[in-house]
């Protein structure tokens, strides 16, 4: 059962004239949140903004005995609401409401965690990278941006033990081109498909395309998709994707909380919003 | 304190009724507040059929407002009573179903299923839905059209009908007096406003279905007035809504007409808002010495003040 | 870059009019904006005779947006030929004269004395006031009150002449029917909706006229809307408006359907808004390599995408 | 001709629950602002709440070599304006349209300026008081307020030579009532009442007694009205007064052009929304 916190917020980094790490005071929250959930965040009074926003979790911050004190938010600033939230002060309370969403699950070793992040995508899986390396298996992380100053946090996911595959459009770190430019050959490397689970995050046509790139390789694909959500709860209907049921039939579902983590193969990519 | 009030023959422990459309089929908001404590919960829309609705993106935020075109998607009357309704009785939810139809036979034919069944409170009549091509809002628009779909449904069964009109109308009073000639036992409104958003950089519209309906705070100063014009058109309980989304709100609604009132976008903003609503009411009336806050229906005082003497 | 848009015979240097009611008699601001730069200026709606208006309070503020019951306080139409509209012909402003009547003949009366005078470049009809006993809005809302004031006022000008419609009706695009028909120029909306807000501890209005007019972004939505419906209505001109507040706004008018659009809550805001809004126009028209401005006005795209396959 | 100016808040004072001094940093407006004029201001973004307050110049910040340098605002909560300009932090922004409205007229030695504050009605008297003693005149402040601990700057005052008279309706300072109660006795020993300007501010009920008060005696009385204001420009016609002309008549004038300082006896008090 998800909690609904004033949160404060603890501080308010900004990575770039975009990009800002929002660290939430949120025990309790913290304490549930499994890999991949998200929270409805709400950072500005009265009415203008209206809804809140979701944003998955990115990190769960601890305290020195390892007790979860709080969260942080990657946020990306496109709009009205994110730009309140990378406006906040600390000091400064932002309602947050959650964990919502059906989590990632992590596999178990031996086999690998293949993580593949384009740009904000990379959000959800610092709380995968940790569950995977606490159950002692093995992660990559394909992470692609447009270029190298876009490409944020890789060595706490490098000192995390995660292997590290970094990609951006411009080559100036990394190789150069789309994340799927480096998965495709690694995939193809692999003796047998079910050495890998897939987990992925990023802009629509980066996932469609990751989710072909399984299909080809037949490797078990998850893609945790951004729709825009009114509630998160289930109330509203508004985050609804298309997606084929155990018959194959495709249907519109709610990816609040039959999501945001879907298995790629059921998703009916080109009805998606983009 | 009383906070109870009475539509007709069904008695709410208090007057705060989930809107259709913005609490799932309820069930989706057991774990986030009892819903025996609620007035009542009324089910997001349902016709005979299972619907699939309209392709997102479905909602887009407007200031102090919200447009939907969700296009009624559900699970039909069918799977209703056999997946939902038991979790809701269970629950001791006062349920209000809200029907939709493209004929006033689908209506009826609903109406005659929901009343085999038990736990069902109350029968919303969905006359007013912006979002769909045939039936909804062409009945809601026409006073004969409102008057068949009432006196049909209300033949066909002993469930409190209670036909929800759209605000889309030049003169909304004249709705509510056909409804209530034609055997409705209450009305509700506001549905939402027709309205639209677009993106001037594709110059596409925001919603895949071009139109949408308006709810949220935006809309409540209208609400209240159609309410209020309402109120003095018929004698019918009114459920009010349209951006309610605090006790004050809540007050407003009741002091101008309504018996008991619908909080439907609030919700989204905040689940847990009906807790804090609840001690608003109490407190408001412990303030004012209220002992029935059904008291307050109506109980709007326009006498004019001294300062009006120049008015023209 | 070219910002100008015609209006019938009229030729304005760029979309923005001050929006009636929300600008005074134009002279009040003449030290914040010059006012050659701007569409034009619709003065505060005038009837034949001085007027005191409703005792205040006038305005309170409701969720972005604001009600206002004035009550139509004004001059006259003989002290703002004589006292007001020199000082407007000397700073060229293009003026929109707002009228209003409580009969058809006071209409004529006001359209009449306004064309003998230098300095009126249109006259918009304003019968759609929600906030006056008689005329106004009995007008505007039937078709044949509308038709009859247009082609009364239309016999006795050679002025422009454009009847401004209110939003609370059930089928503007008919009321816009109507007025092309009587022959009217263009037409300009929305007025503001009808709606009321009370103070639950006094149970008394906000307003002392109890009801008064809902304006400013909470309406915009359901304003863009109507503009989009008449413009697939008629061919005239549109003078769309309802919550414009920045660049984009205006650009949603026009491609919904608007030639040009009026600002008025928007500028009690920010009464130096209208520079910054010009400004946001030529960045949009550089940005997407538009010449004329004026090729906006109904460019909306409604082709469905691949992705709305599904929807019902 | 007044300025918009988006100032940054250089301190947000909290004097009580509901009271508190916002400095803002606005040299523009500070150097062009007369005693008792007031600005409109929005210390919110978005469109909820919509529109902006009015609120006096209560003082004049200078710098070391007496340059202006920017204003502060005496704010008291009541709604949802207020409170946004109370929470308000430093570094904040708050637009601020002014100097407007008309100011009041100091009177020139040896006549007395006595001024009448009642609550948050002092704020208007900061400048004036300031003119008043700049001119080498005798000032007098009637200030009454519910109990002592709602009476402030009475200090600031004192040091600018003012000669100040205390009323409290608990009686916990000054004399115990209404400051009508200070105000009359004072006015009746009087031997011309020539020889005083009344300059009044504060509740409604309240400036009409006094306004009553002055006619009784004679007095020149100019009070500072508080309507609700929609634009401040004379835009929107929301904040008229019933006054009389010079025949006279009643009319609905423009509080916020005409005034919001008039001459006491025009007003029809009775038609005052209160
Ligand atoms: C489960 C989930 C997790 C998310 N996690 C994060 C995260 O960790 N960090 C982060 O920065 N963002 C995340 N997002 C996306 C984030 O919610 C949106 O960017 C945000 O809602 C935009 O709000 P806004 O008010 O800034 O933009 P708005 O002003 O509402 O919209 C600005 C523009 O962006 C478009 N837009 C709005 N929402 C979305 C969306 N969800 N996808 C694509 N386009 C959109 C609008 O159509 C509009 O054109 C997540 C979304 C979901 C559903
Ligand atoms: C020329 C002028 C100078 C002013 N100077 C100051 C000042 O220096 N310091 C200060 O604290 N206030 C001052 N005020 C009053 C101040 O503008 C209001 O308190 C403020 O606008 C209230 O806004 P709000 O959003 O907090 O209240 P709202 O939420 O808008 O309203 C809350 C309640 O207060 C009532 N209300 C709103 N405005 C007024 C008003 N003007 N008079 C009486 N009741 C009202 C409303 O009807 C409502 O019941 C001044 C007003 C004027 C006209
Ligand atoms: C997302 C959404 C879906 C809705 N679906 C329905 C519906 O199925 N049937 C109905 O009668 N009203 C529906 N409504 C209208 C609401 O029940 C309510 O009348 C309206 O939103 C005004 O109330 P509010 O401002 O509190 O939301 C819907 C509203 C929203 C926002
Ligand atoms: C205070 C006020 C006074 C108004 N007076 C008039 C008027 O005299 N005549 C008229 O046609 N419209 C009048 N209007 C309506 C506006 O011209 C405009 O149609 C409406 O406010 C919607 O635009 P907006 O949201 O930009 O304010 C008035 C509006 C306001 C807020
Ligand atoms: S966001 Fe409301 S149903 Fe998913
Ligand atoms: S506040 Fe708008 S006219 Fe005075």
């Amino acid at each position: 059962m998800p909690v609904d916190v004033d949160a404060a917020v603890i501080s308010n980094t900004r990575l770039s004239d975009d990009y800002s790490v929002i660290a939430l005071a949120a025990p309790e929250l913290a304490s549930l949140a499994r890999p991949g959930q998200f929270v409805m965040v709400k950072a500005s009074r009265g009415a203008d903004p209206l809804l809140r926003r979701p944003f998955s979790i990115f990190e769960i911050l601890r305290d020195r005995t390892g007790g979860p004190i709080g969260i942080t938010l990657l946020n990306k600033r496109i709009g009205v609401g994110t730009a309140r939230l990378y406006e906040a002060e600390s000091g400064a309370r932002v309602a947050c409401l959650g964990p919502l969403g059906r989590p990632f699950e992590p596999v178990a070793p031996p086999t690998e965690a293949w993580m593949v992040a384009g740009g904000v995508g990379l959000a959800p899986f610092m709380t995968l990278a940790e569950a995977i390396r606490a159950g002692g298996g093995h992660a990559r992380l394909f992470y692609g941006a447009r270029r190298a100053a876009e490409l944020y946090y890789v060595e706490l996911f490098e000192r995390m033990g995660v292997d590290v595959v970094l990609t951006t459009e411009d080559g100036s770190r990394g190789r150069k081109g789309y994340v799927t430019d480096a998965l495709g050959p690694a995939l193809a490397a692999l003796s047998a498909p079910s050495e890998v689970r897939l987990y992925v995050c990023g802009p629509t046509p980066m996932m469609r395309a990751v989710a072909d790139l399984a299909a080809l390789h037949h490797a078990p694909c998850d893609v945790s998709l951004e729709q825009v959500m009114g509630c998160g709860l289930g109330g509203c209907y508004s985050c609804v994707v298309l997606a084929r049921d155990s018959e194959g039939a495709p249907h519109f579902v709610r990816s609040c909380i039959e999501g945001p983590v879907f298995e790629a193969s059921r998703i009916v990519w080109h009805a998606l919003a983009h | 304190m009383d906070l109870s009030v009475s539509i007709g023959t069904l008695t709410l422990p208090n007057p705060l009724i989930a809107a259709s459309g913005c609490f799932g089929y309820g069930v989706e908001y057991s774990d986030i507040v009892d819903l025996s404590t609620l007035g009542g919960v009324a089910v997001k829309g349902l016709f005979l059929a299972e619907r699939e609705g309209h392709a997102p993106p479905r909602i887009v935020e407007t200031p102090a407002g919200m447009l939907n075109a969700i296009g009624l998607q559900g699970i039909g009357v069918h799977r209703f009573v056999r997946e939902k309704l038991p979790e809701l009785r269970d629950r001791r939810a006062i349920v209000f179903v809200n029907i939709c139809g493209t004929t006033v036979d689908e209506y009826c034919e609903i109406a005659r299923i929901l009343s085999d069944h038990e736990g069902v409170a109350a029968i919303e009549l969905n006359i007013s839905c912006p979002n769909i091509k045939q039936g909804g809002i062409t009945f809601g628009c026409s006073l004969t059209g409102t008057h068949d779909v009432v006196s049909a449904v209300r033949k066909v069964t002993t469930l409190p009908v209670i036909p929800k009109l759209t605000p889309n109308v030049t003169d909304v009073a004249s709705f509510a007096r056909a409804a209530a000639e034609a055997g409705a036992d209450a009305v509700s409104l506001v549905n939402t406003f027709l309205a639209m958003a677009i993106d001037v950089h594709t110059r596409r519209p925001k919603l895949t279905n071009i139109v949408g309906g308006l709810s949220g705070p935006a809309i409540r100063p209208i609400a209240v007035r159609m309410v209020y014009e309402c109120r003095q058109a018929v004698k019918l309980p009114i459920i009010g809504m349209g951006g309610i989304a605090n006790a004050d709100d809540v007050l407003e609604f009741m002091i101008a007409g309504a018996t008991a009132v619908q909080i439907g976008t609030a919700n989204f903003v905040d689940p847990f808002l009906w807790k804090t609503v609840l001690a608003g009411l109490h407190e408001y009336m412990t303030r004012h010495g209220i002992a029935r806050l059904a008291d307050l229906t109506g109980s709007i005082d326009t006498t004019r003040k001294e300062t009006a003497w120049i008015s023209s």
